[in-house]
């Protein structure tokens, strides 16, 4: 087989004829650095958040698979993130019990734990309006963790509730003191205070020590810095539920929209990436918050025909669910786009449906349409701003 | 009667373990009603929460003009030309008008007691007494044209207020399924 | 309902009788830090991976749920981490094949992606001796990453395989230039090429920009910084297929275990912590390289008794699964143990019957005794040394 | 005969997907023959990777004085006192004979060759000549007592060397279930 050499610096080039293929800064040839007590990132990856001065956006076209990096997963705040000593924190529920009871955070820790993937999505995730947006741009205000903590109901068996319960507030403990009223069944189905996430606490953008956590619920509702509950028989129809989070349908304002409606977005290929004629990987994210991903269409002719995705298991509830779709791309200009349904049967809409549903100026909360990338036949990838009547 | 309904847990626990919790784990520890009070800063529409005091327009646009129209804009308008960090306050009462203000868009006037209470002035919150809040809620009911120049505001008077917005706030009842609404 | 008042700082106080709880350094009071492109921990959090000469341990004691921080997750290197250009770097295909091949990293990322949730274990992945060892130290050489990356299979159609083919050889860019000896059928089953580890690029120590994954089997085989696959009729009994990785059975060598067997831990409660008595969850991580967990059960009488343990959904093949069991202690001085069963009907041994099977001479390598920890009558837990012998 | 063999994958592909998996991505691209020689530097038991050249252990002796023994100690072996970053790489030739070494714990004698000349010196690896290598196995294998002083060391001679502790080395056969072994 001739001189098989050893891949060589230029300086310690001992056999003849493999200069040729010597290898400039060859990692093989002298020791790297030892372990050590934390982790860095590669200095080639860089992924952001992006932030405006009230939130920043997960940068879902750099992101693979369905765990968010706890350090990019997006944010939303109304009056910045606080500094909480966990030894100082106290969690309050009180109202509608039988014993009111506070719990610092190693209380919480004690009890029967639960763990969780599931997404957390702003209600008002959707930015379109022009053709360089990344997925970051359009959706970024969604991410997704392991979390784990008590189940609120177990904290309920220990302070009893009373049979009139219907509602509960949740406070926050930032600047904002942020609120929001939730129905009381969702403490008996799967709300949660968790004090970790992927593995480690809570980051300080979501909530350290302790935040609520309602699986496919709107984001500002799994309220951050959680510092009390008050069982109550009545909405307390706090600013955040009423003059916020509140979006003209027809000639009504409609109010307590919990559930995020199930959507998916295309994060490969996107804007500002440029793709090549031949087989294509089309990639995204599905989900609903009204529990799990039945199935996923991607349409790569601007609408007209839509085939089924893979999705990646195991497709869990009320979690950002991998899809991908083969795609041999012809090197014409055209249109991808990706729908959902969920196990419920609803089907993400159209812009246009949601538009005839709930009139013109139907506002920017709970806005889940298909949207699409152009495809240029340079291989360039557009956003395809939608407009409305 | 208590409810303890742990079996309605959507994240089944396994009946091994639910079948050996105790009645209670104690963990925690009963909250004192000075505990409570001092963070029951909440206000329900049917007035539950207010504190006592009260307030009006006119000594509400006193504080105003001193401590939130730096970010709210003169009298709770913005000038065509201005960016400021607080949005606008007071505008149209008619539900179509734009932009969404307290005066076409808040369905509740408690809540304007207690976001301010809570929550403002921005860069200082907390730092209101309730008889500053009560006449600035005052201050702008009325600059939105909701309440009279002279009305007094108080525990009583202001869950009584009723909202131009109000009749148009629905219970979303959607539930899932095909029909996009 | 008498005065209901702010909480208030000092400096504010305006309602009187409320300074009596008013609270220092109120969060509430004061507008807290804007959005940020990367988050950070908070201060109050350093969880710390404890490094060595050639390895760093994942704190078990300190992590939660099952996914490991990347920066957390154990590293074991045999001459350092080395910094790779992922534009430069290529990994090559030969040997046994119809065409040899190259791969850029942005080649392999084109190829049909899967996603998967699955544990990393050292071979040499226990310690013991004294009584003041954390899980971290007992442990700490296995963590758990979601994985995104290319099916080996997938790479070998395109290369095609001829059938003589029984092994393959996978080759770092380390200064080690670490090479190990893999069967081919795990390039059929569940090998793959990994580029991204919970949701970003790998890190380099854990193998930047590509690693081979290969779930279930022993940590070292899984081969980092990953630049070339040969494949062979032979094995090549590398060093690390032979003189490391290797353990003494009764009279002879044992080489090429591969799966790494099932094992548990008990992570809450552990040293350093102090229990008190009445109500624990005891909590730990359990798993086998031979696919799913089937049970954990639990021992509070020093193995006496043992009782089922309830396992965190979804369970996942080889995979860490969490476990969790409450005991109400009495405050006698106990030990408590955990025992895994996996899907083959494997049950975790003890040390005694691992000395037995093996010989007293069985080595660091492979080993997964059940263990101990001891609670004292003050709620010290201490780790249990076994000896044999 | 080429192997496909997609269907045995433990991560299941849905059908919906595989079927539609063209015969080729057309992604990466031929290697050259060069470029697999700069790389492949594996030697197999069966001698399969070494190279021309050859080497005996006088002249490994005066390369490892320079080159290893401030690592792995003079002779290879670790006085008492002795801390050093390598390993012993001399000892007893018998099974059961601690530290573990070449002489008493490794089976094949090409993994030397293939070791040395991928990882060794620590410091500097890679930076031995083909004939060094040779010679630094031979004078490792004669230290250990496996062979003559003044054996040649090549690629015909090397794969010939039979190890003591060869015939210790058996393959896992566990597969799972209840045994322990
Ligand atoms: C330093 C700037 C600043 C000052 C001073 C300030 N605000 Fe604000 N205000 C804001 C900001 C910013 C918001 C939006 C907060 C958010 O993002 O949730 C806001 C929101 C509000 C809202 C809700 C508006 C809506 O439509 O939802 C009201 C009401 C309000 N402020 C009243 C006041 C009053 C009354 C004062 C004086 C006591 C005041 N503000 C002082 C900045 C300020
Ligand atoms: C700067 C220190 C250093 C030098 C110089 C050095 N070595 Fe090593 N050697 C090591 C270390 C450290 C290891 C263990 C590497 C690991 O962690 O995998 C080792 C391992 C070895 C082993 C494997 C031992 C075993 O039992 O697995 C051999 C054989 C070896 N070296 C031979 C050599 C030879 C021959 C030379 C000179 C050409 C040399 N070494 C020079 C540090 C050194
Ligand atoms: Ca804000
Ligand atoms: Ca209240
Ligand atoms: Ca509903
Ligand atoms: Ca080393
Ligand atoms: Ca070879
Ligand atoms: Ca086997
Ligand atoms: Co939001
Ligand atoms: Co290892």
């Amino acid at each position: 087989a001739g001189a098989v050499a050893l891949p060589i610096n230029k300086a310690v080039a001992h056999n003849a004829g493999t200069e040729s293929v010597g290898i400039t800064d060859d990692p093989t040839k002298s020791p790297g650095a030892g372990p050590s007590a934390v982790g860095k990132r590669s200095a080639f990856e860089q992924p952001v958040r992006k932030p405006s001065d009230i939130s920043s956006r997960t940068p879902l076209q750099d992101t693979y698979g369905t765990i968010t990096p706890s350090d990019l997963h997006y944010e939303r705040h109304h009056a910045g993130v606080p500094v909480i000593d966990p030894a100082k924190h106290q969690m309050l529920i009180h109202g509608l019990v039988n014993k009111p009871m506070k719990f610092t955070v190693s209380d919480l820790k004690k009890f029967p734990a639960v763990s969780r993937i599931c997404f957390i999505e702003c209600a008002g995730n959707f930015r379109g309006g022009k053709e360089d947006l990344t997925p970051q741009d359009v959706l970024g205000l969604t991410s997704q963790s392991e979390w784990t903590g008590v189940l609120l109901s177990t904290l309920l068996r220990e302070t009893g509730v009373d049979a009139k319960a219907k509602w509960f507030l949740a406070e926050g403990s930032d600047a904002a003191v942020m609120t929001r009223t939730i129905p009381i069944a969702k403490a008996w189905d799967d709300a949660m205070i968790v004090y970790a996430q992927n593995g480690e606490a809570i980051r300080p953008e979501q909530g350290y020590p302790i935040r609520l956590l309602l699986p496919g619920f709107e984001g500002n509702m799994n309220i951050k810095w959680l510092r009390r509950i008050e069982i109550s028989d009545e909405p307390y129809m706090t600013r955040e539920d009423t003059s916020k989070y509140t979006y003209p349908v027809k000639d009504k304002i409609r109010m307590f929209s919990f559930e995020m409606d199930a959507r998916s977005i295309i994060t490969y290929p996107s804007y500002p990436q440029q793709v090549n004629s031949g087989w294509i990987e089309i990639r995204g994210i599905a989900w609903s918050g009204r529990g799990k991903v039945d199935k996923v269409e991607v349409s790569t002719d601007g609408g007209k025909t839509w085939e089924l995705a893979n999705l990646q298991e195991p497709v869990l509830s009320k979690a950002h669910t991998y899809f991908r779709y083969l795609w041999n791309w012809n090197g014409a200009a055209t249109e991808i786009l990706s729908r959902v349904t969920d196990e419920t049967g609803y089907i993400q809409p159209t812009l246009k449906q949601l538009a005839e549903a709930r009139g013109p100026d139907m506002g920017g909360y709970h806005m889940n349409p298909i949207t699409a990338w152009q495809i240029k036949p340079d291989g360039k990838v557009l956003f395809k701003p939608e407009i409305i009547k | 009667a208590l409810i303890v309904d742990n079996n309605r847990s959507a994240i089944q626990l396994p009946q091994a373990d639910t079948t050996k919790w105790p009645a209670s784990f104690e963990f925690g520890r009963q909250a004192t009603p000075a505990e409570i009070a001092a963070w029951d800063i909440d206000v329900r529409p049917d007035g539950k929460g207010l504190p006592p005091g009260k307030g009006d327009a006119k000594t509400g646009s006193t504080i105003y003009t001193l401590k939130c129209a730096v970010c709210h804009g003169a009298g709770g308008r913005q000038a065509p030309d201005e960016k400021l960090l607080g949005a606008a306050l007071v505008g149209d009462t008619l539900a179509t008008s734009r932009p969404k203000t307290i005066g076409n868009y808040w369905p509740y006037a408690t809540t304007l007691f207690d976001y301010i209470r809570r929550a403002m002035p921005y860069n200082q919150p907390g730092s209101l007494t309730d008889n500053e809040v009560y006449s600035l809620t005052a201050y702008l009911l009325n600059a939105n044209k909701i309440i009279k120049n002279n009305t007094v505001i108080n525990a009583q008077t202001l869950p009584k207020v009723v909202m131009p917005a109000k009749k148009l706030f629905i219970m979303d009842n959607r539930e899932g399924g095909p029909e996009v609404k």
